[in-house]
């Protein structure tokens, strides 16, 4: 991704926008769609026995019991014989899906996870597969000011089409490699102080002009909110306290100073915790702050104080403390941090609540992104964006079955060569057959 | 601390120059990223202490003595004190009070990665600290360590920038100051390069002139805006004198478009330009009756440079400048430099002195510092090397101060102080060389390093000599709060 | 009680005591080493041992009961192939290339926090094998929880012979030499080359040879020291049958064979098992079809799988491997032998650990819920009749 | 710094002949306080030196005819240290990079005795100093005794045999590479030991066997090695930071030196020698110069002493327990009747580290003085 491809998307993501709603359209026709489950599990009233999902448009139409909802002629109807629907998972933050993760200079917060996205990588199919049905791609963590990250579903030919939101959310981190971390804060302190001083320059002369058009009696100019060029727009955000940032915390330093970065600046924080961040739940809490963590859920670590491996969860840390998490996944040769609802399971067996577990993968990361008012939980008027499970979420033996994004089957097992090698249709244990039409 | 000024007015640091605050008394609970504010200790009453015995720091010693301390600060220390009103009592007339001791060259609170990499002037130091693990935190205050300078690893010549910090039992830092000096460094390129010290001292002293001319340039820069301040202010009075019989027109104007106009004035003149709105025609200011006075010219925004501003705080003497010159000739350097620029200068590990220079550093008022003393120094235990070097400085009347370097852990800043004194220091000369000395090596001397009146609360008590490094401290006070007993080791 | 009962558990000499304190463990699920499930089954324990499993019945007179009614009894499990205790980069000796003599109970630390780990995880018996470096890289050692406190002990420093096929003896080795030290094989025929010129050499040496290493090797001629042989592609594995076919030698398993499926006659006709590990330790230089679900193919082609945390060690747990496979498409009983019975044969330890059978070791684990469910949670641990591990449920006296 | 010493010793001395005494050399000793051993004081004594060796203590001894009489009213005199494990010779030295085994080899073949290093001891209250061959060899060598000063004196050549298992004999370049391997390869040489020579003596008794550790796998497989061949007469050799040591020593009756924490070391390792004191179990302090200088045997045992080691057991692990551990109690450690005579003169309590040394003595005769105030300014 080059510098210059970052600069000339200002323009392209203003047409796309534009054009986002013509080309979906043209690209998920089919956009009716009834799915009926014996059990639905809503993520934000309790599971509903042999429920039904109604979408129109995309959008959920309905939730409730089957016998009470009723499917109009016309609209296609998945039944579900075994098995479990909820709304598809939302990864909240992922580097993968783009050719590389990070710039190689240190500053590059006009760089956009858009840019660098390839809609045919395999991550997107194994998103589909492990039943993602939004992913947020945002720089990695080897840049001081990353760049922004584009909210997508994981599927689609072109990156317009996969946009699902522009949160704009910018990547911070103080572990560039080669740098050291005062060297990291510096930098750091210099390009928000930079475009601080910038903007207070440019508020002066706006002023002052005020202030003289008001002595000669004349009306004054209107304030006007100064559209700074593309590449600096996303870290004029930050400073004026309008935008959000995902800060990388590799220890329990950086998070006190992302908390206290982002009140100086009062722009929205969401820590991205590393598993060398210890201690991080006490602080969160106070801040009232929610986190993302790492795909290794639970590790073995030698505790500094005494010298003795210790066996931590950082997101059992969290829920024992009241915090709000979202877990997230890797694409990689490590089964174990490959899927979510694995994750999910293990927080359980780390003493996670089931519920909290799964809302690490629907509401929360929803939230954190800004998007609760359309992803996270079936409700009416939400996305209709379904994970149709062989099983309960926390079994281990539960495979995605079908998945919807907004109305439109966009993943089926029975059609997933992958799967079809483990489990060859003789062998398969769960009712995959119930997804018939 | 803000390092280049904030982007939302208002603040008190706001005004660039106000960075320089190198005085700036940052807050304790940086740890806990809540609102800032000094230390307070949680009693508001004043507490006295009675100890069987008080080391000063300064070489005096008080038997018994009484310290009176409020809101984490000695208020009084004498003899006998009276006894103010609602003040508590604290007896421990049978332990010996003594000054937390001060590392003035210390690694501790750095991330591994700053202590490997050299820095230059420009790095805020005390934002780049780091949190130690608690354990360590006691471990250091076992050994009566309670303020460090942090160094950070310098390249010869302009080195980095320095902050002290204060130990927390939890390992928080707690930064006391966030400018507290200054470091330099001639080469240590030893018999390769004879002319490296010349060579450095140029390059320094070629910086020194340049920061001060900044210096000058800030200054005026700064009358000027004032300046300008002043004119746009008569400018605007002479425009409203122009206005009265448009006065009617103005205030209706606004009044069509409600949300137009704000109320300007001090409130809004701190605000960045902000909310949204498009331009829309305004009516141009037509050409007027009257003479209208010419408008100010605001002069040109003048760029803050951080690392000329800490070059300009040691030009200023606001903090101290540390010197590494380990050779006669980059002694001799070392203090023209000091001389010429008028430095507060430290001279760090002079192994060899002319005694003439001797004598110039004790009139110039200069410190001395070393670091461990069983394996810095360079040619330790070769015939030529002089063990009584510290003694040598000590006659001569130039202050001795001895920090860990980095090599070793603050832990230890006792036990190299005993050594100092097996070395042939004085036994006092040996405790102020990690307490008062110290401090004055690291820029904090008005803060901490003796139990003198106005200075940090943080006090050890001993049950027996406080300089034997195998006796921990019964009890330790950090800014006028006694470690709960759970804490102590 | 509990204290007592403690005690009386821990005062049971393993041999002797004839009229040893029986203990009765009622398990509300007993999932046993062959992989099948008993509800409310009955566990009489005695000196160490186990006297009978029952499938219900009255408790005996006298005896300790533990309740263990709503929870899960299995055989403690069997890890046969990891690195525990050995420090990375340090498990191989590569002084040369064929080191019989070299033993990794010498180099273990027992102190290793990840022996304490691997027993809070249900694992109450470790085979430890040297790195994968050497053709034939040393002794593999046997360690369980049978010291003071149930620390781990080694209780057989020479369980097998491992040697490596593949790409791990020649990695690493420069092809054209270029001091006097040098590491031999550069290619697979190298290694082969190796492996057979060790037992030729061993084969032809004289009969009262002092060296140590030949005499290990001619145990193993000799079919008394089982071969523990690294081969994951399938042609590797070929290789390693017959060599074994080719010296006589007995193979107890064939490790790190993710490949097994696809050669399972051979192995099922050479009566040969295959340890598997975490599909992390493939490297694509290994040549090998990665496919998700190779143990369950393995196991579904017949061929006696085992699952191990395998070299390198740091990943999941054994049973967390288990559930792994189980995931992707291993029965759950299969699932279950790979890390219990399999394992245990694989060990030569069939007859004393594995499974809950009358006569074998009284090594078992009490699992809060099913250890394959997502909240499945190791209660506690016995090795050889004593609590090592974790707290016992409550326990009471036996009725009359 | 050399003219001054030699200035001050001969002020000290006046006509005393610097080659060795003559039979009627006498010496005695009186200070305010002599500690014959740690925890054994005689306030007021007198100390009577003959031929190097302590020959009578109590107090207000007569002086004999012809005898050196020294007075130090006020000053402490204390056994002098024993620096137990070092590698005290020019770099490299001891370092014998071909082969892995080598029992033979003698770090006494390879010490420099003009060295300015054995005065540099002397300076810091060492008096004897054990030197080993690099730890680089698995079958590493024979250690041997030096007694300091400016003149030092090699007194025993054959100390003990040492094994190292640490990484230092792993070798990329030369086998073993890797602890097993140098298991396998003492063992291997255990077996087919020699009738003769040291290994044959280390095996039976008669030479103590000393093995070299860094991690708690180093030191268990020493522990089994020495189970194992059932040597009799173990030392170890461990630093500080190796956490387990106290739970893995208990009950195994082998001898610990215990060598510097290192400089990043966590805070618990300063706790070690006093858990080790916990347990009863013997260990000695030692510098492991050169990694670190000779002065670290002086700062080593205040922090342990910050952390609760008695201060007794502080003064033994530097004295009396090096001695012991290495069989030179009947020489060394104690100022004890027949003892040599090798003890400082402090101004201070012995265990405090700014206690300043005043003079050393080796087997009776001076070998450091400390410079009566600082030396007049005298630039090169």
């Amino acid at each position: 991704m080059s510098i210059s491809g970052g600069l000339s998307m200002g323009t392209v993501r203003i047409l796309s926008l534009i054009l986002a709603q013509a080309a979906l359209a043209a690209l998920l026709p089919a956009q009716d769609l009834a799915v009926r489950a014996p059990k639905v599990l809503t993520l934000s009233g309790p599971p509903i026995r042999d429920g039904l999902v109604l979408i129109q448009n995309g959008k959920i139409l309905r939730v409730g019991p089957a016998s009470k909802v009723k499917v109009p002629m016309t609209v296609k109807e998945i039944v579900l014989r075994k098995g479990v629907v909820m709304p598809a998972l939302v990864l909240a933050a992922t580097s993968q899906g783009m050719d590389r993760p990070n710039e190689n200079m240190a500053v590059t917060p006009f760089v956009e996870a858009a840019d660098g996205i390839d809609p045919v990588q395999p991550f997107f199919e194994e998103c589909r597969r492990v039943g993602y049905g939004t992913v947020h791609v945002i720089p990695g963590s080897n840049c001081i000011l990353g760049g922004v990250g584009l909210v997508v579903r994981p599927f689609g030919p072109s990156i317009l089409s996969m946009t699902v939101a522009e949160p704009r959310i910018q990547a911070m981190s103080l572990s560039k490699s080669g740098m050291g971390r005062i060297q990291a804060v510096f930098t750091l302190e210099k390009a928000l102080g930079d475009m601080a001083r910038e903007l207070s320059l440019k508020a002066r002369e706006a002023r002052e002009k005020k202030e003289e058009a008001l002595a000669k009696g004349e009306e004054p100019p209107e304030e006007k909110d100064s559209l700074l060029p593309g590449e600096k727009r996303n870290l004029a955000a930050l400073v004026k306290g309008k935008g959000k940032a995902f800060f990388y915390c590799s220890s329990k330093d950086d998070l006190v100073y992302a908390i206290r970065l982002s009140r100086r600046y009062g722009f929205e924080l969401v820590p991205v915790l590393s598993n060398s961040c210890r201690d991080a739940a006490p602080l969160l809490k106070k801040a009232g702050l929610a986190a993302v963590l790492s795909p290794r859920i639970e590790f073995e670590e030698t505790d500094p104080d005494t010298g003795e491996k210790i066996h931590r969860c950082p997101a059992a840390e969290l829920f024992r403390a009241g915090v709000p998490f979202a877990l997230t996944t890797e694409y990689g040769s490590d089964l174990s941090k490959r899927f979510p609802l694995w994750q999910a399971a293990a927080a359980v067996r780390n003493g996670v609540s089931p519920e909290a577990a799964l809302a690490a993968l629907t509401t929360v990361p929803a939230r954190i992104l800004g998007l609760e008012d359309r992803l996270g939980s079936l409700e009416k008027g939400k996305d209709g964006n379904l994970l149709l499970l062989s099983g309960d979420p926390l079994d281990a033996l539960s495979w995605t079955e079908k998945l919807v994004i907004e109305g439109k089957v966009v993943y089926d097992k029975a059609k997933d060569p992958l799967l079809q090698k483990i489990f060859p249709p003789e062998k398969r244990k769960t009712s995959g057959k119930g997804g018939g039409k | 601390m803000n390092w280049i000024a904030p982007g939302r007015g208002g603040p008190p640091g706001s005004s660039l120059p106000a960075l320089l605050l190198p005085l700036l008394l940052l807050s304790p609970q940086a740890g806990a990223g809540r609102k800032a504010g000094p230390p307070r200790p949680r009693r508001k009453a004043p507490l006295l202490i009675r100890v069987g015995k008080a080391y000063l720091g300064t070489g005096k010693v008080l038997e018994p003595a009484a310290i009176l301390v409020a809101r984490g600060k000695i208020l009084a220390i004498g003899k006998h004190l009276p006894l103010p009103k609602g003040a508590k009592v604290l007896d421990l007339s049978g332990l010996t009070a003594a000054p937390g001791l001060v590392d003035p060259w210390a690694a501790t609170f750095l991330a591994p990665s700053d202590r490997r990499t050299p820095h230059d002037p420009a790095g805020p130091t005390s934002s780049g600290l780091v949190r130690i693990r608690p354990s360590q935190a006691r471990d250091l205050l076992l050994a009566g360590v309670t303020a460090l300078c942090v160094t950070p690893p310098g390249k010869d010549g302009l080195g980095p920038r320095l902050a002290a910090a204060a130990l927390d039992p939890s390992g928080t830092p707690r930064p006391i100051l966030a400018l507290s000096g200054l470091s330099l460094r001639f080469s240590q390129a030893g018999p390769k390069d004879p002319l490296a010290p010349l060579r450095i001292y140029k390059a320094l002293k070629k910086a020194f002139e340049k920061a001060r001319d900044y210096k000058e340039k800030r200054d005026k820069a700064q009358k000027e805006e004032k300046e300008f301040q002043k004119k746009w202010k008569e400018y605007l009075a002479a425009l409203r004198k122009l206005r009265p019989r448009k006065k009617a027109l103005g205030k209706k104007a606004p009044s069509s478009r409600p949300k137009a106009s704000k109320p300007s004035g001090p409130k809004a003149a701190s605000r960045p330009a902000s909310g949204p709105g498009r331009k829309k025609t305004a009516t141009r200011p037509s050409a007027r009756k009257g003479k209208v006075p010419p408008r100010p010219k605001r002069p040109a925004p003048f760029r803050i440079d951080p690392a000329q501003e800490v070059l300009a705080a040691a030009l200023e003497r606001k903090i101290p400048v540390r010197i590494e010159a380990h050779t006669s000739l980059e002694v001799k350097k070392a203090l023209q430099l000091a001389w010429e620029f008028e430095l507060r200068a430290v001279l760090v590990e002079p192994w060899e002195v002319d005694p003439e220079d001797l004598d110039r550093a004790a009139r110039m008022g200069i410190t001395v510092l070393y670091g461990p003393l069983d394996r810095a120094a360079p040619g330790y235990g070769e015939p030529g090397f002089r063990q009584d070097i510290l003694a040598t400085f000590e006659k001569a009347g130039v202050p001795v101060a001895l920090g860990t370097r980095g090599f070793l852990s603050p832990r230890f800043l006792r036990d190299q102080a005993a050594l100092a004194r097996a070395m042939g220091l004085s036994p006092g000369g040996a405790f102020r060389a990690v307490t008062l000395y110290a401090a004055r090596a690291s820029g904090i001397e008005a803060l901490a390093g003796s139990l003198e009146k106005g200075k940090r609360a943080d006090i050890l008590f001993f049950a027996g000599d406080p300089a034997d490094p195998a006796l921990p401290p019964r009890r330790v006070m950090l800014g006028g709060k006694f470690l709960p007993k759970e804490v102590r080791l | 009680m509990k204290a007592i009962l403690l005690s009386l558990l821990s005062a049971l000499p393993a041999a002797v005591a004839p009229r040893a304190q029986v203990t009765a463990l009622r398990a509300g699920h007993l999932l046993n080493g062959d992989g099948k499930v008993t509800k409310n089954a009955l566990v009489l324990i005695s000196g160490g041992k186990i006297l009978a499993v029952k499938p219900g019945g009255a408790l005996p007179a006298g005896a300790e009961v533990v309740d263990a009614r709503d929870l899960w009894v299995t055989p403690a499990l069997v890890d046969c192939g990891s690195s525990m205790g050995l420090a990375p980069g340090n498990a191989t000796e590569e002084d040369r290339e064929v080191e019989p003599a070299v033993r990794a109970a010498d180099a273990l630390d027992l102190t290793d926090p990840a022996f304490k780990r691997a027993l809070a995880s249900g694992v109450g018996t470790i085979c430890v094998l040297p790195g994968s470096k050497d053709v034939i890289s040393g002794l593999a050692a046997i360690v369980r929880f049978t010291g003071k406190d149930g620390a781990p002990r080694i209780v057989n420093p020479a369980a097998a012979l491992v040697a490596a096929m593949g790409r791990d003896p020649v990695a690493g080795n420069i092809r054209f030499p270029s001091s006097h030290y040098f590491r031999r094989p550069t290619t697979r025929m190298g290694t082969v080359w190796l492996f057979r010129k060790a037992f030729f050499d061993a084969r032809a040496a004289s009969p009262d040879t002092k060296d140590p290493g030949i005499r290990i090797l001619r145990e193993a001629l000799a079919g008394r020291l089982p071969l523990r042989i690294l081969a994951r592609p399938e042609f590797d594995i070929r290789t390693a049958l017959n060599l074994a076919e080719e010296f006589n030698l007995r193979v107890a398993a064939v490790d790190e064979a993710q490949e097994a499926w696809r050669v399972a006659a051979l192995l099922r006709s050479a009566r040969v098992p295959a340890a598997l590990a975490p599909s992390t330790r493939i490297s694509r230089a290994d040549m090998v079809k990665q496919e998700w679900n190779f143990a369950a193919r393995a196991a579904a082609a017949g061929i006696p799988a085992a699952i191990q945390t395998g070299r390198g060690g740091g990943g999941l747990s054994l049973i967390a491997q288990a559930r792994t496979a189980y995931r992707l498409g291993m029965e759950k009983g299969a699932a279950f032998r790979a890390v219990t019975l399999v394992p245990a044969r694989i060990l030569g330890m069939e007859k004393r650990i594995g499974s809950l059978e009358k006569g074998k070791d009284a090594d078992l684990v009490l699992w809060k819920g099913d250890p394959f469910g997502p909240a499945g949670k190791v209660v506690c641990v016995f090795c050889g009749g004593r609590k090592v591990y974790g707290r016992t449920p409550s326990s009471k006296e036996g009725s009359k | 710094m050399r003219r001054n010493t030699l200035f001050w010793i001969s002020s000290l001395l006046g006509a005393l002949p610097a080659l060795p005494a003559p039979a009627q050399d006498v010496l005695v000793l009186r200070a305010g306080k002599i500690l014959v051993a740690p925890g054994k004081v005689l306030p007021r004594g007198t100390m009577v030196v003959r031929e190097g060796k302590v020959f009578a203590l109590g107090r207000d001894l007569a002086t004999p005819a012809g005898a050196k009489e020294l007075d130090f009213p006020t000053a402490v005199v204390v056994p002098g240290w024993v620096d137990s494990w070092t590698q005290a010779t020019s770099a490299g030295e001891t370092q014998e990079l071909s082969t892995a085994w080598t029992p033979e080899i003698r770090a006494a073949d390879a010490l420099d005795l003009e060295s300015p290093l054995w005065e540099r001891f002397a300076r810091w209250g060492v008096t004897s100093v054990v030197v080993t061959p690099d730890p680089a060899q698995v079958g590493g060598g024979l250690a041997c005794l030096v007694k300091t000063g400016r003149k030092a004196r090699l007194v025993e050549k054959a100390l003990f045999l040492q094994f190292s298992l640490t990484s230092r004999a792993r070798n990329r370049e030369r086998p073993p590479t890797s602890l097993a391997g140098q298991v396998a390869l003492i063992r291997r040489n255990f077996r087919k030991a020699p009738k003769e020579g040291p290994l044959a003596r280390a095996l039976s008794g008669k030479l103590p066997a000393l093995f070299a550790c860094r991690t708690p796998a180093e030191v268990q497989a020493a522990l089994r090695l020495a189970a194992e061949f059932h040597l009799p007469k173990v030392l170890l050799e461990a630093p500080q930071a190796c956490r387990p040591l106290p739970s893995l020593l208990e009950g195994s009756g082998v001898g610990l030196i215990l060598t510097p924490p290192g400089k990043e070391a966590p805070p618990w390792s300063l706790g070690i020698p006093a858990a080790l004191a916990g347990k009863g179990l013997p260990f000695a302090f030692a510098s492991a110069c050169p990694s670190y200088p000779p002065v670290e045997l002086r700062l080593l045992p205040a922090p342990a002493r910050r952390r609760g080691l008695d201060p007794v057991r502080a003064l033994a692990a530097v004295t009396v327990t090096p001695a012991r551990l290495l069989d030179l109690s009947w020489r060394i450690g104690s100022l004890r009747l027949g003892r040599d005579a090798d003890f400082l003169v402090l101004d201070g309590p012995p265990a405090h580290p700014g206690s300043r040394i005043l003079s050393v003595f080796v087997e009776g005769r001076p070998v450091w003085t400390a410079p009566a105030g600082a030396a007049k300014e005298s630039p090169k």
